[in-house]
């Protein structure tokens, strides 16, 4: 019950967020130089097809008139057509999401579990080599550019080696359906998925590193040692148990990171997903598509960051007051 | 082991049943299509489906640098009158539209008629026709309002964009070749019928068993937008497909790896374009001839050459490519490099160097092929060195090519088309020319140019030609660089591509694929 | 006698800043009432102590008293006049006029600025001296709380001091502008023990010497008895009983007070007491019980005590207890009025 | 400025500080002066072009013949101007906006903090790409798009410390003493709350630094400078001939970020050293066999504890917590050790259970409960390979810990805690029997079983402490060491408590060590008290001897320290106050600070003087003390 009062809680409070995210998009666009019927309709747009765009987003209405019709026709899901092929952005976007989230999601999954599991283990001798050297190889490993690093494995797995596909998710009239099918799409995530996930691993080796033995300085800790549980039930039970708490509210919280280096990586390695949809959008100034994605990768920021909350406080007691 | 190739050996042992495997092709191009009727507008992204699709009256292939300025597609024949002003095209009787249709001179007449009266891109080529006539259903009359030497080499080469045959049963009912259920779900009468579009994905086509050449030998044709080079590189290599175009060309410096490959012919083609600067000359101060010739002067091509292509992209001196012997007139030339000189005349035009060592600033701007931008990266240094403050400005195809067209720009690199025909030399440099961005306008040229295309003596049509290339280096609307000279790369086996020989006047047009076969088992 | 500081139905209320989302989504937290119709007098010269535990609402009393935050309604009077609403130079000569010790000494000083400089620092605001008269007053005032040698406490950073040394400048700084009436917010419990008593006697040598009066705020019956003249036990923002110290603590007459007073232990035998066991911990100040405010945990508590406010008893003049049996309680103790 | 120089010190004392913070300063360096090396015109072209690195060329050539050594140097001026630019934007806008937030809270903080939050959860990279897509590709404009999504991380920092700040007991004061917000702004807090805020700058450039190459490698970089991102988007064609094209730029940005990231940790250490080695598990210590001549359980004294010293290792220094120790513990009887902050009391708890830190050493003791000895010339006893404190752990040894709101597990019932600890003690017992077990001992100490199901957090302080209570009394261990239980709780409360612990040690026949700063509290609870002091036991004897004739002069300031209630009101007894205690080892520690210290005691250590059977202290006037009443010792 009081868990039902505190995600109610937490869903009216991502309304203004969303609100001031699709406001700032308003403003962009307003501030922008350029007339912002040209912007939304594209420059060689005719006169009558700009003159459609002006009255479906009020362009000639007072401005907080316009900010009111901008707000109503973004939330009703309208984020306008792409200049190049006049599809809606939407549906455009909303194409490209599995991709996206397979290679993102496989890459957090490793580069989590990876992570949090060295992380933990490093935890256990704070201060010692081992934790200096991995630490500050984690340091490294988050500050190497994701696109850079899927160049580098790029160069040597697909180009010196010929060991792996460099780019795409499947193969060219390859099997499309069954198992072969499958195979053939693990095969070409590989890449991608190591250079994203080894960016991430640092980030979490650190993070997992930072909070386990923030957790293990705890006096329950203490307890739990002066109880005489197994050192391996001390860092189960006690340790990662709540050191998980931290980790799943930063997981939400850098979502926009990780979405990010999604989006690079994707542009590296052609992988058809979201980023490489953004990544088109850019090179053709289809601006439509760019401040859609924008304003859905906000939304969904918000709405992971939501999820995560309701998570943290499944998992934390305390959390629901 | 590769794992594909593992994939494949595994599938071909499990399916010893299979009779004989689809031959499917798959074609890399730059840009998404915006719709897949390309008539309406330019759409980079449609041309190389649309043009498998559809059929054209007639066409013309990079055969045309061996000499073959067009040959027919729906018209199996053609004549032309004495004057030079009514041609009478005989139509291929087995045409037929993928729904299945006849094919008659009813639908010629249609989408001519249809694209002059909405102006579409591909009227300027019909400009000159006074009356389009249908006596059968093979035969279509077209009469000029005066002779035309250039009217059937024109068509044909614009049929590689526009200028397709539309079915006017489909179209009848709508308002333009822009609306309607057809627009993206394209019936043809091409050697290859419309299967699906995926969106972001692939175009893909399949053969037309009933096409009135004969099928193709290629079963599945699909077209996959990929703006990245290196993708496209990467796939090709990785063998998944077995054509890798010009557009996608390696950088030149590893053409000799290349060719060092038993498993990849590489093919180079000359062409009758040339690469070049367009100089917006209604700006300050390119509207300025000092200035433009400063800047031809301080050009140097055989950097430019060496540094983008290589070195096997010629330099171009000329207003006219090496290919075009018959009409090349070498006896004008561009300025030569001189930094000194060219420094000299900007400060003699009133542009001495000033704050920070220059002298007046302007962007450099083209396509987004690879050579242009390779052009335009060794231009812009260039001109830095001669006191021009020049800044890149890079935009997408399409974006860039409206710019042209509001002249928004100051230089751009461009792509100057010599043949089939020199009455081209019209459509760039003629007054409000279809590809005239510059601002070029000069009656006397204008004058020359239309004389020349109605001339059926080619001698005389030569001298008319050798002149307004003077005038072109004289007023320097334009400044020639470089031959281009394209290479393209081809698994060894498949043969017919449109820039093979084996392809030449059988590929139907620039982005045809019927000649294309696969390598035997 | 005038009061030198008077505080006159003191009442704070705080909102518990919930907002409108809060409230719709039924979080709302009700209003805290920290301090609840609260009357005081310091006489000059004087220590008036205020005893009580975390959330009695004695912290918050001695901020209104320095007006470093403004009631919700009552009045503070200094020296007779009403100061409730003091702003700009008044408020500023007011605050020379009263000063404040706060408990932590360790963050008490500024650890960027030297023993010297944060001394200064009152006399920069306050006074036109010059340089040299300023920093003979430093010195002089380091001598008064017995840091010796002066000039080299005066040019020491925090971080190398102990707590008992910072707390001794921090009773400086207070002091060096010559207030009226110092505020002290439990100046020594983050002391030691062995420390805590030198303090304590170099506020009452000061005292003695200089005429300030305290307002002495603590937790411990012992050292209020220890420090002051008067006394009043404060319970969940109100207070329970007021009376001269060591009539309050021979013969409390609220409940409470006895409770304080039996949970002190007795530092000078090891004999056993018998303890009373509470009937529960404190409420919240959120929610402040009914009737008593203290019936919940009163081992005297009676139906009354849940229903009727009870009123402030005078005891004695000077010394009223808030409670229905407060004559009984001051009689006979916690054996007063068992059912 | 010595804060500052210590920071520094801080950071270059580790490896990766240190060679970071080089890395950074080289980089800075390098752009600086980069336009006085001897390098290639980064933008000249020439016809060697795709060289391989050489001599002539470090990094080789690109497809234009440019030098690609130059224009990765050259590079690192754009990169530092972008990370510099966008920093100092960021930290200055952040700054204000984030002290206006924290300082005047209310609506204005709400409002502001609501803005922070919106940035927190847009992905920022996506708001640089949109602005640079839509306001074209520019340096400037990049550094502006970086700065306007981070400002708000400064400004959170910013208000976070202007809100702390503004508790700092120095702002309270200077308030209270008449000075106006803004000099209290410029004086106290900006100076003190900007730390933070710069550390967070090195990590900002880092970002910068990588936004600004992701910008450019997706075309939206600017097109006229040399950055290192547009050399690697560029390089991506070259990929197969030229590969240094992008390998020199990507290492060049891996070793600037990387150096960047080490730094802000560097500096985040620096400032709390001991974040960085906080934690962990226990280490192994060498063990030791069990001695041939134990009593063996059952026998003997419950506790015996000989010549125990424990040390930390703080950095290079050795401080000596607990310095020989001895004394024993009979069975059932009480104990209560007492003495000020750092005298060394509770570590000698924690060096009896052996949870003692890591950076901890037994220098030396020999500690056996119940007749078995667990820690034996400073060596923890283990046989196969197990410690034998591990299998006397809650069964024969409990203990309940200072701060009870920590002491338990956050995310766990109370049951859960309390059952599981009897199960893995007892092993085979059902759920339902460590249920009820659980329940018995609610029922004990007197709290109502429905509490059971409450997490920690959802009692009372006083509840909490005896739910802690309850946790150790789960395997009826013979002995519990009780460390400071209540000393954060309410006064009230505290009496409770400790009536309780005491009442329950007499029921249940437990042994108990109470460990406190409160001379009352152990009063009423221990039968006999040690006082610490120091790290060493300086008087020990029955409760009621040590009130009556303290014998020690330490142990009489304690006593006489504390005002009572009882009596007349008499003057307080004090301490100077001492800032190092550290002293030469040939003397009384006590003698700095004893109102009676001679000669004596400043040069020799003074012995254990036995006063009578159980009454032992450790001064050399100690015999001379023990007569004497109380009060006529203290001035």
């Amino acid at each position: 019950m009081r868990l039902l009062r505190y995600v109610f809680y937490r869903v009216l409070q991502i309304v203004p967020v969303a609100l001031i995210v699709v406001v700032i998009n308003f403003l962009l666009i307003h501030l922008a130089p350029g007339d912002v019927s040209i912007l939304l309709a594209g420059e060689d747009a005719n006169p009558e097809f700009m003159a459609t765009i002006r009255e479906r987003y009020g362009l000639d209405e007072p401005f907080l008139q316009q900010l009111w019709s901008y707000l109503v026709t973004i939330l009703s899901g309208d984020f306008g057509q792409s200049y190049r092929t006049g599809e809606p952005v939407i549906g455009l976007i909303m194409e490209r999401v599995p991709a996206t989230l397979l290679l993102a999601g496989s890459s957090l999954a490793v580069a989590a579990i990876l992570g949090t599991a060295i992380g933990t283990a490093i935890a256990r001798r704070p201060g010692s080599f081992l934790d200096t050297a991995i630490t500050t190889l984690s340091i490294a490993l988050f500050s190497i550019p994701v696109f850079w690093l899927g160049l580098m494995l790029i160069l040597f797995f697909a180009v010196r080696l010929q060991l792996l596909p460099s780019s795409g998710m499947i193969t060219i009239g390859g099997p499309r359906d069954g198992l072969g099918h499958i195979l053939d799409i693990l095969w070409h995530m590989v890449l991608p998925v190591a250079a994203l996930a080894t960016v991430w691993l640092g980030q979490y080796v650190r993070l997992a590193r930072v909070s386990v033995s923030e957790v293990l300085a705890e006096s329950y800790v203490t307890t739990g040692r002066a109880i005489g549980y197994p050192e391996r039930t001390i860092m189960t039970r006690f340790g990662l148990r709540n050191a998980l708490l931290p980790l799943v509210t930063v997981l939400g919280l850098e979502l926009g990171l990780l979405l990010t280096g999604a989006v690079l990586t994707e542009t590296v390695f052609a992988w058809p997903g979201l980023g490489r949809l953004i990544y088109e959008a850019i090179l053709a100034r289809d601006t439509p598509i760019i401040m859609g994605a924008f304003v859905i990768m906000s939304f969904t920021v918000m709405i992971a960051s939501l999820v995560t909350d309701i998570l943290y406080a499944a998992l934390d007691p305390r959390v629901r007051l | 082991m590769n794992f594909g190739r593992l994939l494949l050996t595994a599938a071909v042992a499990l399916a010893p049943a299979v009779a004989v495997a689809d031959v499917t092709l798959v074609v890399p191009q730059l840009d998404e299509p915006r719709t897949l009727s390309p008539d309406p507008a330019a759409d980079t992204g449609a041309y190389a489906a649309t043009s498998n699709i559809y059929s054209h009256l007639v066409v013309m292939d990079w055969g045309v640098v061996a000499g073959t300025p067009a040959y027919g597609d729906l018209a199996e024949s053609w004549d032309i009158s004495e004057d030079g002003s009514v041609y009478t095209f005989h139509l291929h009787p087995d045409a037929k539209w993928h729904d299945g249709e006849p094919l008659t001179s009813e639908d010629v007449k249609f989408t001519f008629d249809r694209i002059r009266e909405k102006k579409y891109p591909y009227s300027a080529f019909l400009s000159g026709v006074k009356t389009i006539e249908t006596p059968d259903d093979d035969t279509v009359v077209i009469t000029l309002d005066k002779p035309n030497m250039a009217f059937v080499p024109m068509m044909a080469q614009a049929a590689g964009w526009t200028g397709k045959i539309y079915p006017k049963h489909i179209w009848e009912s709508e308002e333009g070749f822009d609306t309607g259920p057809a627009v993206n779900n394209p019936i043809g009468s091409g050697p290859f019928k419309f299967v699906r579009w995926d969106k972001g994905v692939a175009v893909e086509l399949e053969a037309n068993e009933d096409y009135f050449r004969g099928p193709p030998k290629i079963d599945r044709l699909i077209f996959r937008p990929m703006p990245d080079a290196n993708v496209a590189r990467a796939e090709f290599d990785a063998g998944q497909f077995p054509h890798l175009p010009y557009d996608y060309a390696p950088p030149l410096a590893e053409a000799p790896a290349l060719e060092a490959d038993p498993s990849i012919t590489v093919t180079y083609t000359p062409s009758h374009y040339s690469r070049d600067i367009q100089l917006n000359t209604q700006r300050e101060p390119l509207n300025n001839l000092k200035v433009r010739e400063a800047i031809a002067t301080g050009i140097d091509r055989e950097m430019i050459s060496i540094l983008g292509f290589s070195g096997t992209w010629k330099p171009a001196m000329h207003a006219n490519v090496d290919t075009q012997t018959q009409w090349i007139n070498r006896d004008v030339s561009f300025p030569e490099y001189d930094k000194e000189k060219a420094e000299a005349m900007l400060d003699e035009a009133g542009y001495p160097r000033g704050d920070g060592g220059w002298r007046f600033a302007l962007s450099v701007t083209g396509p987004s092929y690879s050579d242009c931008r390779a052009i335009n990266e060794v231009l812009v240094q260039q001109l830095r060195d001669i006191g021009i403050d020049a800044k890149l400005e890079a935009f997408d195809q399409s974006t860039w090519y409206q710019r042209m067209q509001q002249r928004n720009f100051d230089i751009s690199c461009y792509f100057t088309r010599y043949g089939p025909d020199p009455d081209a030399y019209r459509e760039h440099f003629g007054t409000g020319g279809q590809r005239n961005f510059m601002g070029y306008s000069n009656p006397e040229f204008d004058e020359l140019g239309a004389r020349a295309v109605t001339l059926t003596n080619v001698d005389e049509r030569k001298k008319l030609y050798a002149e307004m290339q003077a005038m072109l280096v004289r007023d320097m609307p334009y400044i020639n660089l470089v031959n281009e000279q394209k290479m393209s790369l081809s698994r060894a086996g498949w043969a017919g591509f449109p820039l093979m020989e084996s392809g030449y006047n059988k590929s139907v047009t620039w982005f045809g694929y019927y000649a294309v076969t696969p390598p035997a088992e | 006698m005038t009061p030198i500081l008077e505080l006159a139905a003191l009442r704070m209320v705080y909102d518990t800043g919930t907002g409108l989302l809060a409230r719709l989504a039924g979080r709302s937290a009700p209003a805290v009432v920290a301090v609840d119709d609260v009357n005081l007098r310091l006489a000059p010269g004087s220590t008036l102590a205020l005893v009580g535990e975390s959330g009695s609402g004695k912290t918050t009393t001695g901020r209104i008293a320095t007006l470093q935050e403004r009631p919700t309604g009552g009045a503070v009077f200094y020296g007779g006049r009403e100061v409730t609403d003091l702003k700009g130079a008044a408020l500023k000569t007011y605050r020379r006029d009263v000063q404040m010790i706060f408990q932590n000494p360790y963050e008490a000083l500024d650890p960027r600025l030297t023993v010297g400089q944060s001394l200064a620092e009152p006399l920069e605001l306050h006074l036109k001296q010059s340089a040299a008269e300023r920093r003979a007053l430093v010195l002089a005032t380091l001598e008064a709380v017995e840091l010796p040698p002066a000039a080299a406490f005066a040019a020491s950073y925090p971080a190398n001091l102990s707590g008992g040394q910072l707390q001794r400048i921090a009773i400086a700084r207070a002091l060096i502008t010559r207030p009226k009436v110092v505020i002290a917010d439990e100046p020594v419990s983050m002391l030691d023990v062995s420390i805590r008593s030198g303090v304590m006697n170099l506020m009452l040598d000061l005292q003695r010497q200089m005429g300030v009066s305290y307002l002495y705020i603590t937790h411990d019956l012992a050292v209020a008895r220890y420090m002051s003249d008067r006394i009043a036990v404060m319970y969940l923002g109100a207070v329970m009983e007021e009376g001269p110290t060591e009539t309050l603590v021979a013969h409390a007459g609220h409940p409470y007070t006895r409770l304080l007073i039996s949970a002190v232990p007795d530092r000078h035998a090891s004999g056993r007491r018998d303890r009373i066991r509470l009937k529960s911990d404190p409420a919240s100040q959120g929610k402040v019980p009914s009737g008593c405010r203290f019936h919940p945990r009163c081992p005297l508590s009676q139906p009354v005590c849940a229903t009727t406010p009870p009123p402030v008893v005078e005891l004695a003049p000077g010394h009223s207890a808030a409670c229905h049996f407060a004559p009984a309680v001051a009689r006979d103790g916690l054996a007063a009025v068992h059912a | 400025m010595g804060r500052g120089l210590r920071l520094l010190r801080g950071v270059v004392s580790t490896v990766p500080g240190a060679l970071s913070l080089a890395v950074v300063l080289l980089a800075l360096v390098v752009a600086l002066a980069a336009p006085w090396l001897d390098l290639a015109d980064p933008v000249a072209m020439g016809r060697e072009v795709y060289k391989a690195p050489s001599a002539a060329h470090w990094f080789g050539t690109d497809n234009f013949g440019r030098d690609v050594f130059s224009r990765v140097i050259w590079g690192t001026r754009v990169a530092l101007v972008v990370a510099i630019g966008s920093a100092v934007l960021s930290i200055v806008v952040g700054a204000i906006i984030g002290a206006i937030a924290g300082y005047f809270g209310g609506l204005v903080d709400a409002a502001l903090s609501r803005l922070f939050d919106v940035f927190l959860l847009i992905p920022t990279f996506f708001l640089v790409l949109l602005i640079v897509a839509l306001f074209g590709a520019s340096l400037p404009m990049t550094m502006f798009a970086i700065a306007l999504t981070t400002w708000p991380r400064s400004a959170r920092i910013m208000r976070s410390q202007v809100l702390s700040l503004k508790s700092r007991v120095y702002v309270q004061a200077a308030l209270a003493s008449g000075a106006s917000h803004r000099q209290v702004i410029v004086r106290h807090v900006i100076p003190n709350g900007i730390a933070p805020i710069l550390t967070d700058g090195a990590l900002l450039m880092g970002l910068a630094v990588l936004t600004e190459a992701g910008l450019s490698f997706l075309g939206l970089g600017d097109q006229n400078s040399v950055s290192w991102g547009r050399m690697i988007f560029e390089g991506q064609r070259q990929l197969r001939l030229a590969p240094w094209m992008s390998i020199a730029p990507g290492v060049a940005m891996l070793v600037l970020v990387a150096s960047l990231n080490l730094l802000g940790d560097a500096l985040n250490y620096a400032m709390n050293p001991q974040l960085r080695t906080r934690g962990g598990a226990p280490r192994r210590r060498g063990t030791a066999p069990p001695p041939a001549d134990e009593p063996g359980e059952g026998h003997g004294a419950i506790l015996r504890v000989d010549n125990l010293s424990l040390a930390y290792r703080v950095g290079r220094r050795q401080i000596v917590a607990v310095d020989g120790v001895s004394f024993s513990l009979s069975r059932g009887g009480s104990l209560g050790i007492v003495g000020e902050s750092g005298c060394g009391k509770s570590s000698l708890g924690s060096a009896l259970l052996q949870t003692v830190p890591n950076n901890a050493d037994f220098l030396s003791g020999t500690v056996s409960i119940d007749g078995q000895t667990v820690l034996a010339g400073g060596r923890p006893i283990a046989r196969q390979g197990r410690l034998r404190i591990d299998a006397l752990r809650w069964t024969h040894i409990a203990t309940i810990f200072q701060s009870a709101m920590n002491a338990l597990n956050p995310v766990a019932t109370v049951e859960r805690q309390l059952v599981d600890a009897y199960r893995h003690h007892r092993r085979g017992a059902s759920r339902a029997e460590a249920r009820e077990r659980a329940g018995a001992v609610f029922d004990l100490i007197g709290v109502p079983r429905s509490r059971l199901n409450a997490y920690p957090h959802e009692l009372s302080g006083g509840m909490r402490q005896r739910a802690m209570i309850a946790l150790s009394l789960m395997l009826e261990p013979k002995l519990i060491i009780a460390d400071e239980p209540t000393t954060a709780l309410d006064m009230l409360i505290q009496d409770q408590i400790l009536g309780e612990i005491e009442e329950l040690r007499r029921r249940l026949g437990l042994s108990l060590i109470l460990v406190s700063h409160d001379m009352g509290a152990v009063s009423e609870t221990c039968e006999r008290v040690a006082v610490m002091y120091a790290g060493r036991i300086v008087e020990s004897a029955p409760t009621s001897v040590i009130f009556s004739r303290p014998s020690h002069p330490y142990t009489r300031a304690l006593i006489d320290a504390l005002p009572d209630l009882t009596g007349a009101r008499r003057k307080l007894a004090s301490l100077p106050a001492v800032t190092d205690q550290a002293t030469c080892l040939d003397a009384c520690r006590f003698a700095p600070r004893c109102p009676h210290a001679t000669d004596l005691c400043r040069t020799v250590s003074p012995p254990v003087v036995t006063l009578m059977d159980g009454h032992d202290a450790e001064c050399h006037y100690a015999a001379d003390f023990a007569p004497q009443p109380r009060e006529e010792l203290v001035r």
